[in-house]
């Protein structure tokens, strides 16, 4: 049997099926799945494509970090994350988040807990193409951009 | 020797992924920051976190010689 | 351009990719899937399978409603559902649900809207096939099974 | 004449998925309903909802001549 790995970080297209069979088994009876794909339009500008980056290794650490957060709240929920890095047109999935339980409603909960986590504790980031411009965005609650060569304030996001 | 990692956009206002410090007289993460504030001016870093070997650390933390230490500006994964 | 059936009953495996393109925009950055499977124990008892059996026209009617509930709720979701009738073995898909938005939490919202309003106005059954035994399982929130045969007093599901 | 759709635990129960009656002196679901009851020994009727053409009604609505009256038994799909 190969190994199967619950926490990756790809450079390649992320195949759904995937995720679904890390986490299927004869004792569970729901699956959600959490898909991000790349929304055309934000805050009314268009973006072009995206560009992401990871520090891959700590990236995957994290994501391993969150299955067992996950773990540790819902003891039969089972996940499994990937994360593809790169260039990503428009409609292309990010992210991928498989979480199977017995139970439906921890399967929801831990799914969306995941989600946060990743946005908050993976080193992962964005940049946005548009097309006047570039910008990496980004703070750990994703309510603030900083563009590059902009001034801020020293504490300003602290 | 410390080992540095900058992504995102610290990499691009540095314009380099990765160096490399002698350790003399830098013993916490917020010392190793003001030396490179100083050094390259930077907005980002002021406002990144910061991994040693790995694992985020606070700004007392002490950096021991061989550490890689990688500064994560705010992330937006997902 | 084919027709797109976004809720259907179908007596073939759920594909679940097919859900996913169906919902799936240039305008949505969150895709959420629930996969309903078919799990090998229930309170400690072993199933053999299970058998489905819907009133096909009114569950497609009813799928509909959901869909209509949820564009109520939530403006910018969009759904598809499909349930599977017939013989399903154990980690057979049953039902498949899936939601995008532009924004996660409708889209986690909806899709566990969704499963509950299913498990209480789609008129579909589900049969246990234990090893001693057969059960049309159900009460419209899961909570009571009636045993053919046994004699249910008059009101006490109502 | 009435059509009526039969599922599940009561398909199983009257041994057929379907019959028609006539619906002379049968005016509501309730009427039907006790109808059927004394015609058809029946547990899982009782606990059934109804449904008039594919609709939800409840034990009060009329049934018209020609009408599909489906028992609708405890659902339990998902």
């Amino acid at each position: 049997m190969n190994e199967v790995r619950l926490f990756e970080i790809v450079d390649q297209p992320i195949i759904i099926e995937d995720l679904i069979h890390k986490v299927a088994s004869r004792e569970v009876g729901a699956i959600t799945t959490f898909i991000g794909t790349v929304r055309e339009f934000t805050g009314g500008k268009k973006t072009l494509f995206l560009e992401y980056q990871a520090y891959q290794t700590m990236a995957e650490k994290m994501l391993s970090k969150i299955g067992e957060e996950i773990k540790e709240k819902w003891p039969d929920a089972m996940v499994a994350i990937t994360h593809r890095i790169g260039k990503l047109d428009i409609m292309d999935i990010a992210v991928v988040i498989a979480v199977s339980s017995p139970h439906r409603k921890t399967a929801y909960e831990a799914n969306e807990y995941a989600i946060e986590r990743i946005k908050e504790i993976v080193p992962i980031w964005k940049k946005e193409h548009w097309e006047d411009g570039t910008e990496w965005v980004g703070n750990q609650l994703e309510t603030v951009r900083y563009p590059a060569g902009r001034p801020i304030e020293e504490g300003e996001l602290k | 020797m410390i080992h540095i990692l900058l992504f995102a956009g610290i990499q691009e206002e540095l314009g380099m992924d990765r160096l490399e410090i002698e350790s003399e007289g830098i013993q916490t993460v917020r010392e190793l920051k003001a030396y490179l504030g100083q050094k390259y001016p930077s907005q980002v870093l002021k406002q990144s976190m910061t991994a040693i070997n790995e694992n985020f650390v606070t700004e007392e933390e002490e950096i021991k010689e061989g550490d890689t230490v990688a500064f994560i500006p705010p992330v937006s994964g997902g």
